[in-house]
């Protein structure tokens, strides 16, 4: 492992986080918005760094690239673009609390540092890194993708019942 | 009906008229039960009119047509009873000497493991002579009564209450367990309930009733206790089996049950502190006040004392405290016989004086002496109210047609000078007034006598002198007994005489228009009345001292020593005092009563004035009349805080509010949850998201934190 | 006439037909008759529930429940006193998966409790006949669903079905109470069924434990009594069932439900809930189910010290009551002590003495409430002070009201003594010093008894109206003496019921006093072996 | 090469699933079919129903043969999937009956609102039998996105909006916790088997997995302090849909949980048995008092529901084949009380605005007599009263014995549950007193006429409760049998009960 | 070492999404954090691939599929809810209480 490769490492790590603390900071439902894209992004360099292209390739296909895309468009539709009359934030004693929640929830989680990890190898493995993606998904989790099928016609059928406009009777 | 078990071995009554005694308690059942049928029939068949006026008026005309029966049946069963007892009692006479009691088992009655009950009657000579003065003064009272109700509206209910009361007392002592002798126990208790209460309309009559039955029930409680003891002890309740089975206890036994037998016993006799339902039982009928509270409920204690004498024997400090309470009873009572102005209270306060009498005889020991004293007392307070119900009879008479209703036929001090107008009655009332002052011949005074002799006897040297009470030596405390008996023979000499005297004596008070109906009563009534001033006369021949050899010695007493003789001697002794000693308390008695009438006629010689006029008493006298206050006192230390704390705090105080707390506690619980939960939420997603992100952190922690 | 019985092969069958024949009742009732709807109503009904004609709902309940006393008197015939344990059995699967059956059996013990039940029911509802009027059938269905769960809980023996039929008495009360109450009904009615449920609730998981230590095969009563358990599973156990019986009895400080729901039912409601139900289970089932815990020191004193309070604070409080029914249900309550009394005191006398009364208590308080329901019936009231002086106006009435009065108070002579007295005597062999405090009830009982019957017939008849007041006739006449023939002959002649009592309670008190030796040898294990004996000395052995 | 068929096995052991899902395309394709005008909706209802019969069918023919496992072990077939897959038919059927109801009153629902249904019903069948957490998870987000646009499904009511949203956003909130656990469990385990997971040590990562994981399940089966979105969900919904989410989705929920508890969780016992009994506990006595204070039938009945969450957990803190059974009985139970209880008040609110409070029942028994019988049977039931309330009793009966029969018994829980069980009493006698003791009121409203459907659900529902509840041995042994495929793969460790 | 770094980048993020939720009134922005905790869970996921195999990378395309559909079906339900109530936020919502 390079310290380099150790470097882009923290950076993107940072950069994560850095996004995130923004995202939750923001008044604007767009600026927040679009520093969660940022989170996303960096991510996306974590998951190749973790010898995951394909999911680095999907998460800023699918994630950055569409799901939040439908959120920042409703955003606009609901005309949400500007700051609400309403601050958005709760008051700085819910804020000063919640930071509080998320710091003992963190220590909590950090438990999960006692465990030991094996070390893996870092050295990025160039070769076929969708095959076996690939072979798993259609394999053993092959009722899972098409699962997925009918989880997104739910999606679909929902929307649509949802947000369709209807004369109701 | 036939004997379920018969005694195993052969006694002289077997087979003879005896065999017939279960019907002695049965016919006056029979006559109560024929008398409530005469009440309850117009009305089972008149049940639907809806005036009270006609369904009463209905009522009436159907009583007036069977009044005859009643007539006939109420008293008709009493004599046939009495018949029966004679007939019996000659049986027994003729079966020479009985050591052991006539029993008969008729059925099981309260079978439970161990415990054997049977309905049984114990005959012997005690339970036989019981019986004939029962049924003896019952049967006169009974006619009294027909001649002294004729004009009540209740007459037939009044005959079955009385039939039912007889019948109550014959079970009481014709029992031959204490469970069996209980059931005529509490029955007279009821019969006497009912009597007192007969004119119910009156709030205060229903509560005279009320106060003697729970009075009683306290005396009650001592007589189950003790019954509990005894089986327990002795594994069985009939008289014989339970006395036996005595045998060998430890003292502590032996005086616990004889306290809490003479707890009941003090209940049914008005001994002290449990006398106060007596003067208030008054208020019932006057014959039935002759019968039930002078002649024979009353006396009920005595004849159990005498019954359990084993018991009472094996325990003489016991029944030194039994002489003592009786003693002070006596002299407690007698003072308040001084100042009382209504007649029946005065005939009252006489007779607890009186049993308290009996009961210093029968804690001495002198069994047949109490007895004895009981059987005369029978006689000549019967006669007492009796009279006192002839003058009452007359005095309401004579105030009814004179239309003064609201005057009162009981108050000495509306009367005066009645002897011009009803000469029988006081003539048999002056008999009964000198026999109970203790004037010789008389039967008081032969009864009184033996008792304070026989108290006098045991001071010298017994048993029960050499016991001691709360540290005091028994021969002092038996001294002490002996000067408040000759105390209280000098008051009652003087009460008795200040009561004939202002009834009898001096001018008439009654009012211009009221003395002329003025009359004494009709036949019937006066016909008992000399029967019984016959018995006073002569009664005192049932037990002659050696001192006075007029005939056959000691006729009761060796009648009795079968049953009681025994005890007696274990608690008194042999010892027999020298005539010149015996000489001297007999002469020092009959020198107390001349004494006390010589100072009652000194002092109501002069006339008193008129009710109307009378100064009102003053200091202690008006604490005498007030009969020192207690019934007051008690109202205010007991009955009052009982019901103020049954009501305040048990009731509204602790029930009402458990269930309060209850409900509102519920309702305060699920508002105020209900609330919490609403602050928790309240309808903000926001606030979900924060409960829920606190209950992961509580369950990471769970998890995470060791 | 018990040959010929015998001879009809009835004594399998009669038990399960006496539990199931009111059912089947109520089902025809519910079927074969309709609601007779208030006038008020009608105009917001729709025409459906206007229901049919067809015959009246009262006569057919009161002839099912004819039906039902013939043969509850079928099974005093059948039953052989002469002989020990369960008899009358039947027993059939039920849940085989977890070993419940519907085992059915009587003894000594309930036998009187349960041909009382099956005669006081018809009576009742004779005596009440005019007092409820509106929605029969429900009533009348109600009322027979009610009179199974009862037989059922005095006949059942496999504790699952003793629980089921425990737990029915309660739903039709509820309703009995809730529908045709007084105005307070609901609170009432509300307040007995959460109490009792918590009781009994609790009493169920008690159930559950012991069944799941008796290695879950079995809740017949036989099984269970020869689990072995520690002393603390007992105690913890006995501590279930006796609240939940002592709940449903209405033992001091869980009484304060009584007197208002007794207050607040309609007349045939009180008599009911007078039933000593919970008293019977907790003879039946609580006491020797848990000996160990029955002779523990500290449970002793606790309920022989309730007992006496009880005795004693009902009687007080009943003395300051103002209304007569209040006063009934304050004298159940001190009745109630005697019979814990008797049922710890633990001996012959004491337990047939606690049987006594609660038979005496089915009789004399019924008596007494359906008098109060007469009062009420005739003037809309039975408060003490609006009467006076009665026994002027309806004598019949007075002479009942006295009668039944006096046997409360345990005059001798009555059935009332014979409870009190024996469980008294029977006490004091065992508890001297709570048997002596426990007599003293008699006293502030007379206080009670004699002043509401001091204020209702006696004094002056100062309210006109109760001049007009009609006497007991006809029907209620009919009923009341019954009753009062009831009260006599159980007062002079107990022993017909002593002596069909005399083995089981001899039984009971052998088994349970029989584990205080067994506690003096306490195992290693610290597990007391109990009723290792077998079934024989469980279902009864000659004492 | 590998294979990309799908193999044969699979098929046959989704054969129900796979019946279930080709109706429903089915019917979805026909229901657009018709277009707007001839208000299929009810139509579709119908032949929903009809699916669900045939999946019923198809499920039982598949417990039938018997072994309908995959070999890979990610897909059970066991008898316990087979039973709740019975039991969630059975409360979808009744649910779409009410609809059907519903919508012949309202005309509110679109015609995909029975294939939602029958889409949220396929996930809940993949809930009961999937052995791998990956599809545990992908069911569990079927049935719930189904759920979330369901509670929303009265578009022209703001409060059914609110619901949905409501909903939505805290069930993807918790979801989120539980699909970390879900990794943490795949980081400790390297699987996601159930099986494999459960044959794992239990280490840091493993541990707060289970916790997280725990969290997302204890949210859907709405137990205390993750319920607090449960009374405003099952306000604002349509009645079908709350009746679909009381019965069906909290039957999935702890069908899950049990499968979850027992082939994967083994290892942690020690460390989630006292955390589960926590809540155990806080839901039955929590849900129980404040269910005191409602006077809105619904969300009355959303506390109640949250207070037999709690039962219900007691049955799987049992963690024995007796606590399986106990479960399963318990919510077929709970299902046939669930369906009659909101068949009576499909009836009796309509004509309201917004909520039917126990006031408007006052009086019901008089003019209604049926309805009230039937209500109280239902309230009897959830209270587990024996007889009256019929096979309620031996529902509680069955989960005492299983949770005092486990090896570590808990009877501070079954006293807990026993008292609580009193505190119910208070809120489901107050609502048959208002129905049985109180007059109706003057200007009350009169109930419609009983629809054919709901009579058929409400009456079928008691009869069936009444039936079992003298005789539940049919019941029972189902339940009994539906049990045996799932025995703890790690037997309990004596854990320490609090 | 980088693994375990990665695991508490992971925890990081998922934090700041918990803070987000409960700091957040708006609906819609409420919704990204809850896909801000999603994205935390799919490092994880990555991170324990790297140390299992394929099967995270498999989980994290269906957890982003199931993102997917959560976003169109929660967005559609965000709609609905502006249309009745003109504003997506939450502090708005509350019909539904008691």
């Amino acid at each position: 492992m390079t310290p380099f490769y150790r470097f882009q490492f923290y950076l993107f790590a940072l950069m994560a986080i850095g996004a995130a603390l923004l995202f939750v900071t923001r008044k604007s439902p767009v600026s927040a918005a679009l520093w969660l894209v940022n989170v996303m992004f960096a991510l996306s360099g974590l998951y190749v760094m973790l010898d995951a292209p394909f999911v680095a390739a999907v998460q800023v296909l699918v994630y950055a690239g569409a799901i939040m895309v439908v959120f920042v468009f409703v955003v606009m539709l609901l005309n949400l673009g500007r700051p609400n009359a309403l601050p958005d934030l709760r008051e700085v004693s819910v804020r000063i609390g919640a930071g509080l929640v998320g710091v003992a929830l963190l220590a909590n989680l950090l438990a999960v540092r006692r465990e030991t990890l094996p070390s893996v190898d870092f050295a990025p493995a160039v070769d076929n890194v969708v095959t076996p993606v690939a072979e798993s998904l259609f394999t053993d989790y092959l009722l899972a993708f098409e699962l997925t099928s009918i989880l997104l016609l739910v999606a679909i059928i929902g929307a649509v019942v949802l947000a369709k406009r209807r004369a109701v009777a | 009906m036939s004997a379920v078990r018969q005694a195993v071995t052969s006694h002289p009554l077997d087979g003879s008229i005896a065999e017939w005694v279960w019907l002695i308690p049965l016919l006056p059942l029979l006559g109560a039960l024929i008398n409530g049928a005469l009440v309850l029939w117009p009305r089972l068949s008149r049940g639907a009119d809806h005036s009270l006026e006609a369904r009463e008026a209905g009522a009436a005309s159907s009583l007036a047509g069977t009044r005859w029966l009643t007539t006939i049946v109420g008293p008709g069963v009493l004599l046939l009873t009495f018949a029966l007892a004679v007939a019996i009692f000659l049986a027994m006479r003729g079966a020479g000497e009985m050591l052991t009691p006539f029993i008969r088992t008729y059925a099981s009655w309260m079978p439970a493991g161990s415990l054997v009950i049977d309905w049984g009657i114990q005959l012997d000579q005690l339970s036989m002579l019981m019986t004939l003065v029962i049924t003896g003064v019952g049967l006169l009272i009974h006619v009294f009564s027909v001649g002294y109700m004729a004009t009540d509206g209740g007459f037939a209910r009044y005959f079955a209450y009385l039939n039912l009361f007889v019948c109550a007392m014959l079970v009481l002592v014709l029992g031959s367990s204490y469970a069996v002798m209980f059931v005529g126990w509490e029955g007279v208790g009821l019969a006497s309930y009912l009597l007192i209460g007969f004119w119910f309309s009156e709030k205060a009559n229903a509560d005279a009733g009320k106060k003697a039955f729970i009075v009683n029930r306290i005396g009650d409680f001592g007589l189950l206790v003790a019954m509990f003891l005894l089986f327990s002890t002795t594994g069985a309740l009939d008289f014989v089996g339970a006395h036996a089975g005595l045998a060998g206890a430890s003292p502590a036994v032996f005086t616990t049950v004889a306290l809490f037998l003479f707890l009941g016993c003090a209940g049914k006799s008005a001994q002290l502190p449990l006398y106060i339902w007596l003067p208030d039982a008054m208020a019932g009928p006057t014959p039935v006040s002759a019968l039930i509270h002078a002649a024979t409920m009353v006396t009920a204690g005595v004849y159990l004392i005498a019954r359990a004498a084993t018991v009472f024997a094996g325990a003489p400090a016991v029944s030194l405290f039994v002489a003592l309470i009786g003693a002070a009873t006596a002299l407690f009572a007698a003072t308040i016989a001084l100042r009382q102005w209504d007649i029946k209270k005065v005939l009252a306060y006489s007779t607890i004086s009186q049993l308290g009498y009996m009961f210093v005889a029968v804690g001495t020991g002198a069994y047949a002496a109490g007895v004895f004293h009981l059987v005369t007392h029978a006689f000549f307070k019967a006669l007492l109210f009796l009279g006192a119900g002839a003058v009452i009879h007359a005095m309401h008479g004579a105030y009814h047609h004179s239309h003064q209703p609201d005057q009162d036929a009981q108050d000495l001090r509306n009367m005066g000078g009645l002897r011009k107008y009803l000469p029988v009655t006081s003539a048999t009332m002056w008999i009964a007034t000198l026999a109970i002052a203790g004037v010789p011949p008389l039967a008081g005074f032969f009864s009184k006598d033996e008792i304070l002799t026989s108290v006098f006897t045991r001071a010298q040297g017994s048993t029960l002198a050499s016991a001691s009470l709360l540290g005091l030596p028994g021969s002092t405390v038996l001294y002490l007994i002996y000067g408040v008996g000759i105390v209280t023979a000098l008051l009652t000499a003087v009460y008795m005489t200040r009561m004939m005297l202002l009834a009898f004596g001096g001018l008439n008070r009654t009012g211009e228009r009221a003395s002329a109906g003025l009359h004494d009563a009709p036949a019937i009534m006066l016909v008992p009345m000399v029967v019984l001033a016959l018995l006073t006369l002569g009664g005192g021949w049932l037990n002659l001292p050696e001192l006075i050899p007029l005939g056959p010695l000691h006729l009761l007493s060796s009648w009795l020593d079968p049953v009681s003789g025994e005890a007696s001697r274990a608690l008194g002794g042999s010892l027999h005092l020298d005539h010149s000693t015996e000489l001297v308390l007999v002469g020092t008695a009959v020198a107390v009563a001349l004494l006390g009438i010589a100072i009652a006629v000194m002092k109501y010689r002069s006339p008193i004035s008129n009710k109307d006029k009378a100064v009102p008493d003053a200091g202690v006298a008006a604490l005498l009349a007030d009969a020192y206050r207690v019934d007051e006192g008690l109202d205010r230390t007991v009955v009052r805080p009982v019901y103020a704390f049954s009501t305040r705090v048990l009731w509204q105080g602790i029930d009402q509010n458990i269930d309060r707390a209850f409900v509102s506690g519920g309702r305060l619980l699920s508002r105020v949850a209900g609330q919490a939960h609403d602050a928790l939420g309240g309808g903000d997603v926001g606030r979900y998201a924060w409960v829920i992100a606190l209950g992961v952190l509580a369950v990471l922690a769970a998890f995470t934190v060791r | 006439m018990r040959d010929s019985l015998i001879a009809l092969d009835m004594a399998p069958w009669i038990l399960p037909v006496l539990v199931l024949w009111p059912l089947v009742g109520a089902a025809l009732v519910r079927v074969l008759t309709s609601d007779r709807i208030t006038p008020g109503v009608i105009d917001s009904m729709p025409t459906d529930a206007l229901g049919r004609g067809g015959p009246d709902a009262r006569t057919l309940t009161l002839g099912v429940l004819v039906v039902e006393a013939v043969l509850g008197v079928c099974a005093w015939i059948l039953f052989d006193p002469d002989t020990a344990g369960w008899q009358l059995r039947a027993d059939w699967t039920w849940l085989p998966d977890i070993g419940a059956r519907i085992s059915v059996g009587v003894d000594g013990v309930s036998l009187p409790m349960l041909v009382l039940t099956t005669l006081l029911m018809p009576l009742a509802l004779l005596a009440t006949w005019n007092q409820i009027t509106t929605r029969m059938s429900s009533y009348g269905s109600l009322l027979l669903a009610l009179t199974s769960g009862l037989v059922g809980v005095f006949a059942a023996l496999d504790l699952l079905l003793f629980y089921l039929a425990w737990e029915l008495m309660l739903i039709p009360m509820y309703f009995i109470i809730g529908i045709w109450g007084a105005a307070g009904r609901t609170r009432a009615a509300m307040k007995y069924v959460m109490l009792t449920m918590f009781g009994s609730l609790l009493m169920l998981a008690a159930i559950a434990a012991l069944y799941v230590l008796g290695g879950s095969t079995s809740f017949h009563l036989d099984d269970l009594l020869r689990v072995s358990m520690s002393l603390d599973t007992q105690l913890w156990l006995f501590g279930a069932f006796f609240l939940a019986f002592a709940i449903k009895s209405a033992l001091v400080p869980f009484h304060t439900w009584l007197p208002d729901a007794q207050f607040e039912a309609p007349v045939i409601g009180a008599v009911i809930l007078g039933l000593k139900v919970g008293t019977y289970a907790l003879l039946r089932f609580a006491i020797p189910l848990f000996p160990a815990a029955v002779m523990h020191d500290t449970v002793r004193s606790v309920v022989l010290v309730l007992s006496v309070i009880a005795i004693v604070w009902g009687a007080l409080v009943a003395v300051v009551q103002p209304d007569l029914r209040r006063v009934l249900s304050y004298s159940s309550i001190s009745h109630l002590g005697f019979i814990m009394l008797g049922c710890f005191a633990l001996t012959q006398q004491s337990v047939e003495g606690a049987v006594m009364i609660m038979v005496n208590h089915g009789i004399t308080t019924s008596a007494l409430f359906l008098l109060a329901g007469f009062l009420r019936e005739r003037s809309g009231t039975d408060r003490l002070d609006a009467f006076g002086g009665l026994a002027r106006v309806v004598p019949l009435f007075a002479v009942m009201l006295t009668l039944s009065m006096l046997s409360t108070i345990g005059l001798p002579g009555t059935n009332g003594f014979i409870g009190e007295f024996l469980v008294l005597i029977g006490t004091y062999r065992t508890e001297p010093v709570a048997a002596i405090f426990a007599t003293s009830g008699v006293v502030f009982a007379s206080v009670y008894a004699l002043r509401a019957v001091q204020r209702l017939l006696f004094s002056t008849l100062d309210t006109k109206a109760n001049g007009g007041m009609r006497d007991l006739h006809g029907r209620q006449l009919a009923v009341m003496g019954v009753f009062a023939v009831a009260m006599l002959w159980l007062g002079l002649a107990p022993q017909p019921f002593l002596r069909r009592m005399e083995l089981a309670s001899g039984a009971l008190v052998e088994r349970v006093r029989g584990a205080e030796y067994a506690k003096t040898q306490v195992q290693p294990s610290g597990a007391v072996v109990i009723g290792a004996a077998g079934p024989s000395t469980a279902a009864g052995v000659t004492p | 090469m590998t294979d990309f068929a799908l193999p044969g096995e699979l098929l046959h052991a989704l054969l129900p699933e796979i019946t279930l899902v080709v109706g429903t395309l089915i019917l979805l394709l026909a229901s657009s079919w018709g277009g707007e005008a001839s208000s299929p909706t009810r139509r579709t209802t119908q032949f929903a129903i009809g699916i669900v019969a045939v999946t019923a069918a198809a499920v039982i023919m598949a417990w039938m043969r018997g072994g309908g496992g995959t070999s890979d072990g990610r897909l059970a077939g066991d008898g316990f999937r087979y039973a709740m897959d019975l039991i969630l038919l059975l409360g979808t059927a009744g649910a779409l009956a009410l609809l059907h109801t519903e919508q012949g009153r309202t005309r509110a629902y679109q015609a995909e609102i029975p294939v939602l249904m029958l889409l949220a019903l396929c996930g809940m069948m993949l809930l009961t039998a999937a052995r791998d957490l990956m599809f545990l998870f992908i069911g569990f987000e079927l049935m719930s996105l189904a759920v979330y646009v369901l509670a929303g499904a009265n578009r022209s009511s703001a409060r059914s909006a609110e619901a949905s949203l409501k909903y939505f956003l805290l069930g993807a909130f918790s979801s989120g916790f539980m699909v970390y656990g879900i990794a943490l469990l795949y980081g400790a385990a390297g699987d996601t088997r159930l099986a494999v997971i459960g044959a794992t040590a239990a280490g840091p990562l493993y541990l707060v997995g289970v916790a997280l994981l725990l969290v997302g399940m204890a949210f859907k089966v709405s137990a205390v302090p993750f319920h607090l979105w449960t009374p405003d969900v099952y306000d604002g919904s349509p009645a079908p849909i709350t009746a679909f989410m009381a019965a069906s989705v909290k039957a999935a929920a702890f069908a899950m949980l049990l499968r979850i508890m027992t082939e994967a969780l083994g290892p942690a016992i020690d460390h989630w048995h006292s955390v589960l009994w926590w809540l155990a506990a806080a839901t039955m006595v929590i849900g129980n008092i404040v269910a005191l204070s409602q006077r809105n039938l619904k969300r009355m009945l959303a506390y109640s529901g949250i207070a037999h969450a709690g039962y219900l957990l007691v049955a799987v803190l049992a963690y024995s084949t007796e606590g399986a059974a106990a479960l399963v009985f318990y919510l077929l139970v709970y299902t046939l009380a669930t369906l009659g209880a909101f068949a009576v008040l499909g009836i009796v609110s309509e004509g309201f605005e917004s909520v039917t409070t126990i006031d408007d029942l006052a009086g019901l028994w008089h003019v209604r007599p049926g309805l009230a019988i039937a209500f109280a049977v239902c309230l009897l039931a959830f209270l587990g009263f024996p007889v009256a309330g019929g096979a309620g009793f031996f529902a509680k009966w069955y989960v005492l014995q299983a949770a005092l029969a486990s090896s570590t018994p808990l009877s501070v829980l079954v006293v807990v549950l026993v008292v609580s069980s009193v505190v119910s009493a208070g809120y489901y006698l107050t609502v048959i007193a208002a129905m049985f003791n109180q007059p109706r009121g003057e200007t009350a409203v009169m109930p419609v006429p009983t629809p054919t459907l709901s009579a058929v659900v409400m009456v079928a529902s008691v009869v069936a409760l009444l039936v079992l509840g003298v005789y539940p041995t049919p019941a029972a042994r189902l339940a009994a049998s539906g049990s045996l495929g799932l025995s703890p793969v790690v037997a309990p460790v004596t854990a320490a009960a609090p | 070492m980088m693994l375990a770094d990665a695991l508490i980048v992971s925890a990081i993020l998922f934090s700041i999404g918990v803070v987000g939720v409960l700091t957040r009134r708006n609906a819609i922005i409420l919704f990204m954090c809850v896909e801000l905790m999603l994205n935390a869970v799919n490092l994880s996921f990555v991170v324990f691939a790297k140390m299992h195999g394929v099967g995270g990378h498999v989980f994290v395309i269906m957890v982003m599929t199931i993102a997917a559909a959560e976003a169109a079906v929660g967005l559609a339900i965000v709609i609905s809810v502006f249309r009745h109530f003109g504003a997506v936020d939450l502090q708005n919502l509350k019909l539904l209480r008691r």
